[in-house]
């Protein structure tokens, strides 16, 4: 800011103007790549989870693939269908990237100074402003003149809309702990150090990461709640009759969505870029260990995606009405409670944030006993050869 | 220039160019879509008074909630699955009435208020103080709202039910 | 209050050309939002003739043409063709050939059976499933391939026996082949047949009655999934069926209703496991000797006519061959499992949502060729 | 209420257990063949990089068919077996040794010779009847299966090429010529014979 008004002589207008442009791009070209490399990774993972190879011929290991598709699908004929809403049908693609760009503005991609604004309302702010992304929808599925877009767009509104409220509801839990909807302050409530993180802080918080977790799969689009898209049912939803550069635009916000889903779980329940004291405040390594986080919570994503079979539209409301926003008010009640409790005996916190943890580990170590037995029994040859 | 004034003209240029498809369009969907956008202006507007908590709901509510419901609403309606579908107005006298009662309404009571001008400065959060005084001061009526609302939410549950079972 | 909302009912096009159709297959449904009203199945898009071609081509000749009645189950369609001309000619099939067209059959019931669940699988939002069982039934190709030298359309059986011996080795290698296969698929099951989720999309999903499905003359893993005991491989044996040990899986609700989409769905499941044991005992018992009986290279049954019914995986197929006495048919009727199953999708499909009805079709097993043969 | 709990603790249970074998196969190594790159037909390089779950490609493949001419008697079994009509053989009785410069033990006359084998692969539906047919075990399927041709009329094969056509109808009118000095040779001495026992 300085060097621009001081050196450059710019008047402080332009300056900010600058610095906002250049804030943009560098968000917009992470967010960008990153959902680039999302779209490959999730189909490397999905082939090798299916016994194939997935895309390996763009490029090292095919890496550059998402470089290949972009280029295709920019050179592609850019269909509007006859009947269509020409200028609604048009503008639908950037509004629904905007809609998840603009959820990047109080997401840190690295330590607390690193995100494009701490606002107060953060929280507030990351929950409502899905709501355009919800519009983009209906508007997609509206103006394509396609009754399969229609009801695509109206799957994804319902949906996104009743998923906001457990969502909502269970990120309390963390504000309850942080005492503050900003979200830098959300990270200094964490330590770095698993038990110290929101998500295993206490049995209640627990519940609220996973109902959260499941909620913003949900936002996102993702199987198992992939309904607005659902290939087999509404051949490809609400952007079935995008092609082209436009459709690319979904692509990217749909790959995007996952690299949210991925930042958010992190920054809000575990532990986000927190470092040890003595390394606090190094800007590579809080980036790293963000980053790291964020890929696992990505993995994990796309491995429920080529795990899980989907859902009915009544069983997703079922789902959020009836099981997902129980647990959120349980989690929120309870926190509430247990933070009286541990006002009255600071030493429970402690305790049950490790005890909570080592049930987890335990769980872990279970889960990679059946996936040890599992893979053996993959193993066992087939005696083709 | 600051940037907040370019923010300002942004907005309202918004709001009243939307405004006007909100009100002239004759596409209902048209309408309801540039609803979306006005509300949305208007949280900016928010904003840019510093009211930071305020602004957040009014997006939640009206432009993620209310709206929404706006628009499928509107898509229930007759033979809206086709796109151009026109939504011409036949009672004008009426609506003319209407229109410029509130108008004269709305401008009466803009010439009455003094308005308490403050001097731009440094807006503090708000979101702090509204808590406290919801829950200290206003604990009463918020308690007394949030009981109304629920016991609409049931009873609207127990009606849509009632209608399933005849 | 009282007055009802005015609603509109949309009607949509799923197919030709949708994902879940399964081949080429039209349903004109009116739908209320997401509640299907009406469902009108439109059939005749892969019409190719085949009972006509019968008509020109010899007895032996017509062979390849039942491979392509049923894709996925071509060994059964050549086996329920060439019974009905050996029953005709009055042929006695050598006993290794008869083991070896049980082990080919049962073989191929497997891979149809693992691609009607896999497609099922899918149909659902689970693809991975889908493509591991696939992997199983190319592992099937595999040794199919190895016992007549084609993947798809075996014209493996021939008019009195089957064209080639079992390749030296064969039995070991589908012994190695089933210990693998029954734990993947068991795996498989652990994936997505008991999933929650999964059971949640099928269980109390569309039931038919067993009387239903009668009425509506069900066949094959369809009926029995309606808790219906019938197959013809036990009810009218042919082959060496009636030296073999195996059970007749049915329907049992075990977590809905009687009938529903994931008893017909399990009935496949238990029917795999059937088949396998089928085969290890096939593979234990087979006797050495001829493949092939005697024919004569111009067949000319005697005149009269022929009904034979088979098992096939999906279900009561049935080869109708009517001979004047001359080289080819004079008239070819051929019934099929899918034309039945395909025939109660509109009552079926009444007030359930459109993903109920991807479940239905993927639940009956329609393969789209042979609605229309 | 017990449904309720039952549903959500399944729904956990089978998750997990369904994640855990996911994760499984994602460790497993892929059997996809990478076409070009892998030659499918040797089982040695097949087992090298599969681990022995994929079989390479049977010796009974019924692949493209091959004609050896040099066993075919044109005796035209296949062109009745084949229910579809894509095999055309037109042949003249000739010496094939003569024409295809092989040794034949029969005597001249009896052998034909085809002078126009053609298979039209765009028809064939690989059934192999032909090859069940044939008695000498000249035509067979090839574990040939890339036959891409950018012209419909390239997919039909043609074993006899001009030369040879030429070649053999122009023996054949030999042998014809031959026969015919031949009989009436013969038909001299005869015409002779009987003369004499006249």
């Amino acid at each position: 800011m300085n060097l621009l008004t001081d050196t450059l002589g710019m008047t402080e207008f332009w300056a900010n103007v600058v610095i906002m442009l250049i804030v943009c791009t560098i968000v917009f070209a992470v967010f960008a790549l990153m959902s680039g490399i999302t779209s490959w990774a999730e189909r490397r993972i999905a082939g090798r989870m299916q016994s194939r190879y997935g895309c390996n011929r763009v490029g090292p290991q095919g890496i550059l693939q998402f470089v290949a598709d972009a280029v295709k699908l920019i050179l592609k004929e850019d269909l509007i269908p006859d009947g269509a809403d020409r200028f609604l049908y048009k503008i639908t693609p950037y509004l629904c990237l905007m809609g998840v760009l603009a959820t990047l503005v109080v997401l840190p991609l690295g330590s607390r100074a690193m995100m494009v604004a701490d606002l107060n309302v953060g929280v507030l702010y990351f929950i409502s402003i899905t709501s355009i992304v919800v519009i983009g929808i209906l508007m997609a599925g509206w103006s394509s003149n396609n009754k399969w877009s229609l009801l695509g767009g109206m799957r994804s509104a319902a949906q996104i809309v009743s998923y906001e409220i457990p969502v909502a509801m269970s990120l309390l839990t963390p504000i309850l702990i942080a005492g503050s909807l900003s979200v830098g302050d959300l990270l200094d409530s964490q330590g770095w150090l698993p038990w110290e993180w929101t998500a295993f802080q206490t049995p209640f918080s627990a519940l609220a990461f996973f109902v959260f977790f499941i909620g913003s799969l949900a936002e996102g689009n993702r199987t198992p709640f992939d309904l607005p898209e659902a290939e087999s049912e509404l051949v490809s939803g609400f952007n079935t009759e995008y092609s082209g550069f436009r459709f690319a635009v979904f692509f990217m916000a749909e790959y995007g969505n996952v690299f949210l889903i991925g930042l958010s779980t992190t920054a809000l329940f575990l532990g986000g870029p927190n470092l040890p004291g003595f390394l606090q405040g190094n800007p590579f390594l809080s980036v790293a260990v963000m980053m790291l986080k964020t890929i696992f919570i990505m993995f994990v994503v796309i491995w429920l995606r080529w795990t899980l079979p989907r859902f009915r539209i009544d069983q997703l409301m079922d789902l959020s009405w009836k099981y997902l926003l129980p647990c959120a008010l349980i989690a929120f009640f309870g926190q509430s409670v247990f933070m009286l409790v541990a006002h009255q005996i600071p030493a429970i916190t402690q305790i049950t944030s490790i005890v909570v943890f080592i049930v987890f580990l335990l769980i872990m170590i279970k889960f990679i006993g059946r996936i040890r037995t599992n893979y053996k029994e993959q193993s066992i040859p087939v005696g083709l050869n | 220039m600051e940037i907040a004034d370019l923010f300002f003209y942004l907005f309202s240029v918004m709001i009243i160019g939307l405004g006007g498809v909100v009100a002239f369009s004759r596409n209902l969907l048209h309408s309801a879509f540039a609803l979306f956008f006005v509300l949305f202006g208007v949280a900016g507007f928010y904003v840019l008074l510093g009211a930071d908590f305020l602004a957040m709901v009014q997006i939640m509510v009206y432009a993620g909630g209310v709206c929404v419901l706006l628009i499928f609403a509107t898509m229930l309606s007759d033979n809206i699955s086709q796109p151009g579908k026109s939504n011409l107005s036949f009672q004008t006298v009426l609506s003319t009435v209407a229109g410029g009662g509130i108008a004269l309404l709305l401008l009466s009571a803009f010439e009455n208020t003094t308005w308490n001008v403050v001097a731009p400065g440094a807006m503090e959060p708000t979101t702090n103080s509204i808590g406290k005084l919801l829950l200290n001061e206003y604990i009463l009526p918020f308690e007394v709202i949030s009981f109304l609302l629920l016991a609409a939410m049931v009873s609207a549950i127990m009606l849509v039910k009632k209608g399933e079972n005849s | 209050m009282t007055s009802e909302l005015k609603t509109e009912h949309i009607t949509i096009n799923m197919g030709p050309q949708h994902p879940s159709t399964h081949g080429v297959i039209r349903f004109v449904i009116k739908t209320d939002g997401e509640i299907i009203h009406e469902c009108d199945p439109d059939v005749g898009y892969l019409h190719r003739g085949i009972e006509k071609i019968a008509e020109s081509v010899t007895w032996q000749g017509f062979v390849p043409f039942t491979d392509r009645v049923d894709y996925l189950a071509s060994m059964n369609a050549n086996w329920a063709y060439c019974m009905a001309v050996e029953e005709m000619l009055g042929t006695e099939v050598p006993e290794r050939a008869e083991y070896i067209r049980v082990i080919a059959g049962e073989l191929n019931r497997i891979s149809s059976h693992l691609v009607a669940i896999g497609a099922a699988d899918m149909d659902m939002g689970a693809i991975t499933p889908f493509v591991q069982l696939l992997r199983e039934r190319e592992y099937i190709n595999d040794l199919l391939e190895m016992i007549c030298g084609a993947r798809l359309t075996y014209n493996y059986y021939s008019i009195g026996g089957v064209n080639y011996d079992l390749p030296e080795g064969f039995s070991i290698k589908v012994m190695g082949f089933l210990d693998h296969f029954e734990v993947a698929v068991e795996q498989m099951h652990r994936l997505v047949t008991y999933n929650q989720i999964f059971i949640n999309r099928f269980a109390n999903v569309a039931a038919v009655s067993p009387e239903m499905a009668m009425d509506y003359n069900f066949v094959g893993p369809n009926l029995r999934g309606s808790g219906v005991k019938y197959d013809v491989r036990r009810n009218k044996p042919y082959s060496i069926y009636d030296k073999l040990d195996f059970e007749i899986p049915i329907g049992t609700a075990s977590v809905g209703t009687l009938g529903d989409c994931y008893d017909r769905y399990f009935v496949r499941v238990e029917e795999i496991r059937e088949s396998v044991k089928i085969l290890r005992q096939c593979l234990q018992q087979i006797p050495e000797g001829e493949i092939q009986a005697k024919v004569k290279n111009a067949i000319k049954p005697p005149v009269g006519h022929k009904y034979i019914r088979t098992e096939t995986p999906r279900g009561d197929t049935g080869y109708f061959i009517y001979s004047d006495g001359k080289t080819s048919p004079s008239r070819l009727k051929i019934r099929t499992g899918s034309f039945t199953g395909m025939s109660i999708i509109p009552e079926l499909a009444r007030n359930i949502f459109i993903a109920d009805l991807v479940a239905v079709i993927g639940s009956l097993d329609i393969v789209a060729p042979e609605l229309d043969r | 209420m017990n449904a309720y709990f039952n549903n959500i603790k399944n729904g956990i249970q089978t998750v997990f257990e369904g994640m855990s074998i996911s994760l499984a196969s994602f460790f497993v190594h892929p059997i996809t063949i990478q076409y070009p790159e892998d030659d499918i037909s040797s089982a040695e390089k097949l087992k090298e990089t599969y681990k022995g779950q994929l079989g390479p490609m049977p010796e009974n493949y019924r692949g493209i068919l091959d004609v050896d001419l040099s066993i075919c008697t044109a005796c035209q079994l296949c062109v009745k077996a084949c229910p579809i009509d894509c095999i055309v053989i037109d042949a003249v009785k000739c010496d094939k040794s003569k024409v295809q410069g092989t040794k034949s033990e029969k005597p001249a006359v009896k052998t034909r010779t085809c002078t126009r084998f053609d298979i039209h692969m765009g028809k064939c539906m690989f059934c192999a009847l032909c090859t069940l047919a044939c008695p000498t075990g000249a035509i067979v399927h090839t574990k040939v299966f890339e036959m891409n041709k950018y012209q419909l009329q390239d997919l039909v094969l043609s074993f006899v090429s001009e030369e040879e056509k030429e070649k053999a109808i122009k023996r054949d009118s030999e042998l014809k010529v031959e026969a015919a000095a031949e009989k009436a040779a013969k038909a001299a001495k005869e015409a002779e014979k009987t003369e004499e026992e006249k």
